[in-house]
């Protein structure tokens, strides 16, 4: 127990890490049981941070150098334009299904 | 001035064309008198800088010529080849200095004189784009340093000199002449190009300089002289296409289709002089039989066209031969040694020729406006049989026109003289150095004869009574933008300009500037030398001048019998010499040899192809169809029928295809295998055969059914298995998959932890 | 700021409490007098005279607004979403308030030096659109959802502008950090960003039509964010009633005025730290020092002030093409030349 | 004008007009504002503004011609004939006076400040004037009494009018009877109502004035 | 360093719960709302990882760009015009199971492997500028590419989101 709070006083890579890995389970939980699709697409978004988390705290903590800050920034740009597409396509089905909820969206067809 | 200005100076000149053609065919509609005044000024400009470089040249720097490089391309070492890098570069020595100035002069005295000649033209604009696209390019071939960018250019030479023939291509005659130009030009070029590449092979570079430097110090194409002078001979085959020698100079009188500042422009200074330009650049290389042969052209060439020019009764055609012949001459010039006095005859020679087809112009300009004015649109305004008397109606072009036939017919006096002078004494001297006498008389027989017909052309044009008065008194003086540079061709044909000495020009400045280039050629096959041929010159130049003198005399003097006094009639003359006359008169039957020749050969070529495809190949694939379908017909019938006939009749294919099978085997056999392959081979062929053999004795449906069909079916059997199997995971949820993925991860990072 | 704090109380959570805390001394005074100066210039602009029983010729009217608007009933309507309704107003103020995180009022203060501070100031105002959105939606009426798409739609596209604009600023001073680029521009008028920055005098003189413009684009893109005339569409009385802040009234309301008011200033202070030279005093080295800064700073904000007051008892107001139309049709074209530009003559 | 020239001079358009509109407010700031501090200071009003009504009861004879003119009947009078004997007086405009106005009230609240009924009156007693302050709490203060008689006033006006009309009625009667004698039927007139008995309050012009502050 | 342990787990607090409230949330506009801390909570572990330009980033562009787009998503699909606007959630315990086991290897995972940590601090102070420079010079052609995905980005949603006329 007394080490365990040493390791809490510390904030080192795992605890980052960890926090990342409880984010993305989170992100998961929502894909997989929610209903509505924009609430996927949050979920979508909650992963995509998670990742981030990693990718910062790798670089921050084990090689030291700027790539990892690099490639988060080319994850926030192409999660940016994901949303905008998914959204999209969220409006769109909702204009022609009158739903957004994923199970009823079964057809192919409108 | 330093090098480097007079350097980036000659890259303006030349882009300024360029410059004045892009502004013009995108905006011509656009900008105010369709921007005539844009070209013209951007040309004046190009000549005030060539002028301007010229006279630093002179003063300054007179025996330097400055190179600036650039590599274009570098491919690397390309294997086999060695390291290949595409050098191009601009060079400025006195030669490039004093083309700069001839072709800016002429092409600015051709746009002023268009604007007048042009008026009211359909494509107004585009005509001077092209005229601004012509300069650049001929500009391109006068500044570079390399072969490369001298082919390139050639090309877009060859490319504006269609467009400006075609200029009017509504009408059929010149859209003809236009692409037959073009044709012709390229079968020279193809020339040009082999020789360029054989250089490119051996000395892995197009600079002119590194050539001859590699080349002074010893190797030579492929190792022997014959292939110098073959490339010699080559890219002379450049100039013979562009510069209308001998064998193809068919398309200059058809180019007279154009308009006439585009014949003075292109088919009288500038670009037939580019052919004699890339001899004079590519001399060093010359070999004594290749120096042989390019005079030989030069003098046939001079001696056919010159005959031809006395028939013509249109004015343009009759200089067209005239410039063909000039340009044997100058051909001829280089052909003997004398390449200061060709050079010096060529730019003389684009002076007044220049001078000549703008007279002609602004007299076909005149007749056309009386004709119109007339109402009488039959007459051919260029016939000189419906000229005459004009000297009264326009005195400016008529003087201007005689300075220039006194300039071409080499009376003192003119630049003319000095420059043919120098060329006939030239060849006098090759004649008694070599021997070969028959060059020198063709010369002076092709002076007299220049002489005739430029003066026949003179008198039946300006003077003398017109036979029908009405027709031509509406003629009018041509507009001030016409005259103009009439007479300042005029004053250039004037020999002040190049030599204090009237009689000898190697007094004069151009001799100075311009010397002949040492030849980098084995001592083996090089010409004559430089000290030799001087020395041999120095002798005959007196002859050479009374002998041109008298020469020229005799033609006028026939000319204005004939012509002028009507002392002899030409007609009478001309049906005593019948045949020769229509044989002149029909240009020597070159159009319709090579209408023969040629067209007739590719298409007699191609008729035979045509016949060996649809013959044999078509033949063979049928038949081994219908062999094949009577095959299997024949088994199958029989088959059921199980008659014996058909058992024989199967052995017999069967045996058949055996042997063929086997035949086929042995025939696949490499020369010179060991045995084991032999057999092997033969084994294959038996394999083959027997499998025809087992497939056609079975028959088509036995085997198929039960082999072929069993396997399709098991395999589709198999898939439905497995779709059965997967169906159920399959809930066409994501999120069922993604649950999947998750799990498979999980597995991954225990696996792998 | 934050050493000196440090040195006084050691590193602790109350350096950095108290470093925050400060703007908030300048916003409330300043909000008083800005709503003092607004109500008595709109009356003077119509030629009538605002309260003048409230003290001296109605000095004290701000505070007896306020005082009103605290004791007023806290209304929640029955069917907002509570909670988020709540949230809001601070949302927004929080959006604004942040921004002046990196505002350098002096040569001596700035709230906290951040060397991205431009960049920040950018991406903090946007969560007012966030807040903007929330109120909109938790008060749940019809007029206010409206209103708040409308007024989120308008400041998200009128960001594109505002950060081209200040991308302008960086481009010629080097630096996101506004204290820097207050630096740069120090040693009098002639160097301030808008008459062309310390440069060369040939580059400064090709630079000054495309800063100027620059300038004043940011300015009305400015006006634009905060929702201002001639840009207020969100509260259009005629059509949308009070926009988003329909539904609320007493203290929210008053911190909705709050947050308005501090953005005014907000986007006056990047104007005048990017293109007028923030503290830097226009006589050069006279009358310049921390101090001196703070007045130069202060007066340039509230001239600015003014002239956004000015303009919204002028002009009319934008209809919403008109709105998108300046924003992407007239705003952002022009930036763009005006950075190639500059980018061209900065480098030449 | 092309596409672009029309891009820009609208921009210039805009900046222009917004200038010169800012230039007009700029200078709006320092004209002298032209609205005055209402409590302290009053706008003059034009001498014949119409306002709040006074009646100056001594000069009214009762004709009731105002309330007919008025749209709105918000001027109820009652008039008691005076009997030959008393001396009502005579109005500033000098005629004699022979009716008691036991109730003369104005509804300002209905009235509709037409001021119709100032013009016919003979002896011009009832004027509008320029008081507008006269708001009230109560609604039924905004009912003014100018008739200025006491309730015994009006029980002697009653009793002196009962008393002359016995008096003609019998004088009448005996004339009557004689009459009837001589002329077999003499049409007997009636007497006009009575009036109703109310409390009178005395409006003064300005008195209302001082009450609000 | 107190500081950097309480402004740690201050941020890592509004993170994990302003998460669950996204996952657990009946009302999506709590969700969506509840997003928004999210994001800020991982902007502040950026900006303790050092990160600050990344920080920046993310506020600028998943609250001010994402956010909206969510937010504008979430009340262009719901009829309702009541506040509460109820989502339900499909299969939740075998997902609830998955999911912990998925937490359980991802943490175990992180837990035991023993990172080389380097020990220096990192080596920039501005890194903005290296970002800037990284980005152009050995990033240029992802970053050429992002910019084209995002081009595309911009035209296919609007297409797809542009209400068609009825015919």
């Amino acid at each position: 127990m007394q080490d365990f709070i040493h390791w809490l006083q510390a904030p080192g890579l795992n605890h980052f890490l960890i926090i990342s890995g409880i984010l993305f389970s989170l992100g998961v939980f929502a894909i997989l049981t929610r209903r509505n699709a924009i609430m996927v697409l949050m979920g979508i978004e909650l992963v995509l941070n998670a990742a981030n988390i990693n990718f910062i705290a790798f670089s921050r903590y084990i090689t030291n150098t700027l790539d990892g800050q690099v490639i988060a920034i080319f994850v926030i740009i192409l999660a940016a334009a994901e949303a905008a597409i998914a959204l999209a396509i969220v409006l769109n089905i909702f204009q022609n299904f009158n739903t957004v909820n994923v199970d009823e969206l079964n057809q192919l067809r409108d | 001035m330093s090098p480097e200005t007079i350097i980036q100076l000659s890259v303006v000149i030349l882009l300024l064309p360029l410059l004045g053609f892009t502004l013009l065919i995108f905006f011509n509609k656009r900008l105010p008198r369709q921007g005539d005044w844009l070209e013209t000024g951007i040309l004046f400009l190009a000549l005030a800088l060539s002028l301007v470089v010229f006279a630093v040249k002179m003063v300054s720097y007179r025996h330097e010529t400055f190179q600036a490089t650039f590599t274009w391309v570098n491919f690397g070492n390309v294997p086999g080849f060695g390291p290949m890098k595409l050098e191009l570069g601009i060079m400025v020595d006195n030669l490039v200095a004093i083309m700069l100035v001839v072709v800016n002069v002429v092409s600015a005295l051709v746009h002023l004189f268009s604007i007048g000649y042009m008026h009211g033209d359909v494509r107004y604009g585009r005509y001077f784009a092209y005229l601004g696209i012509f300069t650049f390019s001929m500009l391109g071939i006068v500044i570079t340093n390399n072969f490369w960018m001298m082919y390139v250019f050639w090309e877009l030479v060859g490319l504006s000199s269609y467009l400006l023939i075609g200029h009017w291509f509504e009408k059929k005659s010149a859209s003809d002449a236009a692409k037959k130009a073009f044709v012709v030009n390229r079968v020279g070029d193809i020339g040009m190009f082999t020789g360029i590449m054989i250089l490119f092979a051996t000395f892995h570079t197009f600079t002119f300089s590194t050539i001859f430097e590699s080349m002074q110090s010893g190797n030579i194409p492929l190792g022997s002289e014959a292939w110098l002078t073959a490339a010699g001979i080559l890219i002379f085959c450049g100039a013979i296409g562009k510069s209308a020698q001998f064998p193809l100079h068919v398309w200059l009188p058809d180019a007279m289709e154009g308009p006439t500042p585009v014949s003075a422009l292109i088919h009288a200074a500038t670009m037939v002089a580019a052919g004699v330009y890339l001899i004079a650049r590519a001399f060093p290389m010359m070999t004594a039989d290749a120096l042989m042969f390019i005079a030989y052209i030069g003098a046939i060439t001079a001696f056919i066209s010159a005959t031809i020019a006395i028939a013509q009764n249109d004015i343009k055609k009759v200089l067209a031969y005239s410039t063909v012949s000039q340009l044997g001459y100058m051909v001829m010039g280089l052909g003997v040694g004398a390449y200061t006095a060709g050079f010096f005859h060529l730019v003389t020679h684009a002076m007044f020729k220049a001078g000549l087809f703008l007279g002609s112009g602004s007299v076909i300009h005149a007749m056309h406006h009386a004709l119109h004015h007339a109402g009488d649109h039959h007459t051919d305004p260029q016939d000189i049989r419906n000229m005459g008397g004009l000297r009264s109606k326009m005195p400016i072009t008529f003087w201007t026109f005689l300075i220039y036939t006194l300039a071409i017919s080499g009376i003192p006096f003119t630049s003319g003289f000095l420059s043919k002078d120098e060329i006939l004494a030239g060849t006098l001297a090759f004649g008694s150095l070599t021997g070969h006498k028959i060059i020198p008389i063709i010369g002076f027989f092709v002076a007299g004869l220049t002489a005739f017909y430029m003066f026949r052309l003179v008198i039946v044009v300006f003077f003398g009574e017109h036979n029908d008065h009405h027709r031509i008194e509406a003629v009018r003086e041509s507009p001030k933008t016409m005259t103009i540079p009439l007479m300042v061709f005029a004053a250039l044909s004037f020999f002040a300009f190049y030599s204090p000495n009237p009689f000898g020009a190697a007094s004069g400045w151009f001799f100075d500037a311009i010397h002949r280039p040492e030849s980098v050629v084995p001592l083996a096959v090089a010409a004559v030398g430089i000290e030799t041929f001087e020395e041999a010159l120095h002798h005959s130049h007196s002859l050479a001048m009374i002998l041109s003198l008298t020469v020229a005399g005799l033609g006028i003097l026939i000319a204005f019998t004939t012509y002028y006094w009507k002392k002899i009639s030409a007609d009478a003359v001309a049906d005593k010499l019948k045949p020769l006359h229509t044989f002149f008169l029909n240009k020597w039957y070159f159009d319709e040899f090579y209408e023969w020749m040629f067209v007739g050969g590719t298409k007699g070529l191609a008729r035979a192809y045509a016949w060996f495809d649809n013959r044999i190949i078509d033949g063979i694939v049928n038949g081994v169809g219908s062999w094949t379908k009577a095959i299997t017909l024949g088994t199958r019938q029989n088959w059921e029928e199980g008659s014996i006939a058909s058992i024989f009749y199967l052995g017999i294919t069967g045996v058949i295809s055996l042997y063929v099978g086997w035949i086929a085997g042995a025939a696949m056999m490499p020369f010179g295998a060991s045995l084991g392959t032999m057999v092997g081979y033969g084994m294959l062929g038996l394999a083959v055969a027997g499998l025809t053999f087992f497939l056609f004795y079975v028959g088509v449906g036995g085997f198929d059914n039960s082999i072929v069909d069993g396997l399709v079916n098991a395999t589709a059997y198999l898939a439905g298995f497995l779709g059965l199997l997967t169906r159920r995971v399959q809930t066409g949820k994501v999120q069922t998959y993604l649950a999947f993925v998750i799990l498979g991860v999980m597995v991954f990072f225990l696996w792998f932890r | 700021m934050i050493e000196l704090l440090k040195s006084f109380l050691g590193d602790s959570l109350f350096v950095y409490l108290i470093a925050a805390a400060l703007p908030m001394l300048f916003i409330l005074p300043y909000a008083l007098v800005a709503v003092l100066l607004e109500m008595k210039m709109a009356a003077h602009i119509q030629d009538r005279l605002a309260y003048m029983y409230t003290g001296w010729h109605g000095v004290l009217q701000p505070v007896a607004d306020i005082l009103k608007l605290l004791q007023k009933e806290n209304t929640v309507p029955h069917v907002a979403d509570k909670f988020l309704f709540a949230l809001a107003p601070y949302l927004i103020f929080i959006g604004t308030y942040a921004g002046f995180a990196a505002i350098p009022f002096s040569s001596a203060y700035i709230g906290s030096n951040i060397d991205l501070g431009v960049f920040y100031i950018v991406a903090v105002s946007s969560l007012v659109v966030i807040g903007i959105i929330m109120a909109g939606w938790a008060s749940n009426n019809k007029w206010s959802l409206f209103g708040a798409m409308r007024s989120a739609a308008q400041i998200v596209s009128y960001e594109v502008p505002t950060a081209l604009a200040l991308v302008v600023a960086v481009m010629i001073t080097g630096s996101l950090n506004l204290q820097d680029i207050a630096k740069f521009q120090a040693g009098g008028i002639q160097n301030w960003l808008v008459f062309g920055g310390p440069l060369p005098l040939l580059q400064k003189i090709l630079i000054m039509p495309f800063t100027f413009i620059t300038f004043i684009i940011l300015f009305l893109a400015g006006i634009a964010e905060v929702n201002r005339t001639p840009f207020d569409l969100a509260e259009a009385e005629s059509e949308l009633v009070q926009g988003y802040n329909t539904e609320y009234s007493g203290m929210k309301f008053a911190i909705f005025y709050l947050a308005e008011y501090a953005n005014m200033f907000l986007v006056s202070a990047i104007v005048v730290t990017l293109f007028l030279g923030g503290w830097a005093s226009p006589f050069g080295n006279a009358l310049s020092g921390p101090l001196w800064g703070f007045f130069w700073f202060v007066a340039k904000g509230m001239f600015f002030i003014f002239v956004q007051i000015w303009i919204r008892w002028t002009l009319p107001r934008l209809r919403v093409d008109q709105l998108m139309y300046t924003s992407w049709k007239v705003m952002t074209p022009f930036l763009f030349v005006c950075i190639f530009a500059i980018g061209l003559i900065l480098v030449l | 004008m092309s596409e672009v020239k029309i891009y820009f001079n609208n921009i210039w358009l805009a900046f222009y007009t917004a200038a010169v509109g800012m230039r007009r407010t700029f200078l709006h700031l320092f004209t002298p504002a032209v609205t005055i501090q209402y409590p302290d200071v009053k706008l003059k009003l034009p001498e014949r503004a119409r306002n709040r009504l006074y009646v100056n009861i001594d000069d009214c004879i009762g004709c009731d011609q105002c309330s007919m003119a008025c749209p709105v009947d918000c001027i109820t009078i009652q008039t008691i004939k005076g009997t030959p004997d008393q001396d009502l007086g005579t109005t500033s405009t000098g005629q004699k006076k022979r009716l008691h106005v036991p109730l003369f009230d104005i509804d300002i609240a209905k009235c509709c400040y037409c001021g119709l009924c100032v013009y016919p009156c003979p002896t011009e007693c009832i004027v509008m004037t320029d008081v507008y302050e006269f708001s009230e709490y109560d609604r039924s203060n905004l009912i003014y009494r100018y008739s200025i008689m006491t309730p015994q006033d009006i029980e002697q006006a009653k009793e002196k009018l009962k008393k002359s009309e016995e008096e003609a009625a019998a004088k009448k009667a005996a004339a009557a009877t004689a009459a009837a004698a001589a002329k077999l039927a003499a049409p007997a007139t009636s007497a006009p109502a009575a009036p109703a008995k109310t409390e009178p309050i005395n409006p003064s012009p300005d008195a209302p004035g001082q009450a609000k502050s | 360093m107190v500081l950097y342990n309480l402004a740690f787990y201050f941020f890592s607090l509004i993170t994990l719960a302003s998460a669950s409230v996204v996952v657990f949330s009946k009302n999506i506009v709590h969700s969506a709302f509840a997003l928004l801390f999210t994001f800020f909570g991982v902007a502040g572990l950026y900006v303790l990882m050092m990160a600050d330009f990344l920080a920046i980033t993310q506020i600028l562009i998943y609250i001010g760009g994402i956010m909206v787009l969510i937010l504008f998503g979430v009340m262009l699909t719901n009829r309702t015009i009541d506040v509460q606007i109820r989502t339900g959630s499909i299969q939740t315990f075998p997902a609830m199971l998955i999911v912990a086991a998925l937490a359980g290897t991802l943490v175990g995972i992180f837990w035991s492997t023993d990172w080389k940590i380097s020990p220096t601090a990192i080596g920039f102070e501005k890194t903005a500028p290296e970002i800037g420079k990284m980005l152009l010079t050995n990033y240029l052609l992802p970053f050429e590419i992002a910019s084209i995905v995002l081009l595309v980005a911009l035209i296919g949603a609007a297409m797809i989101a542009r209400r068609e006329k009825k015919a």
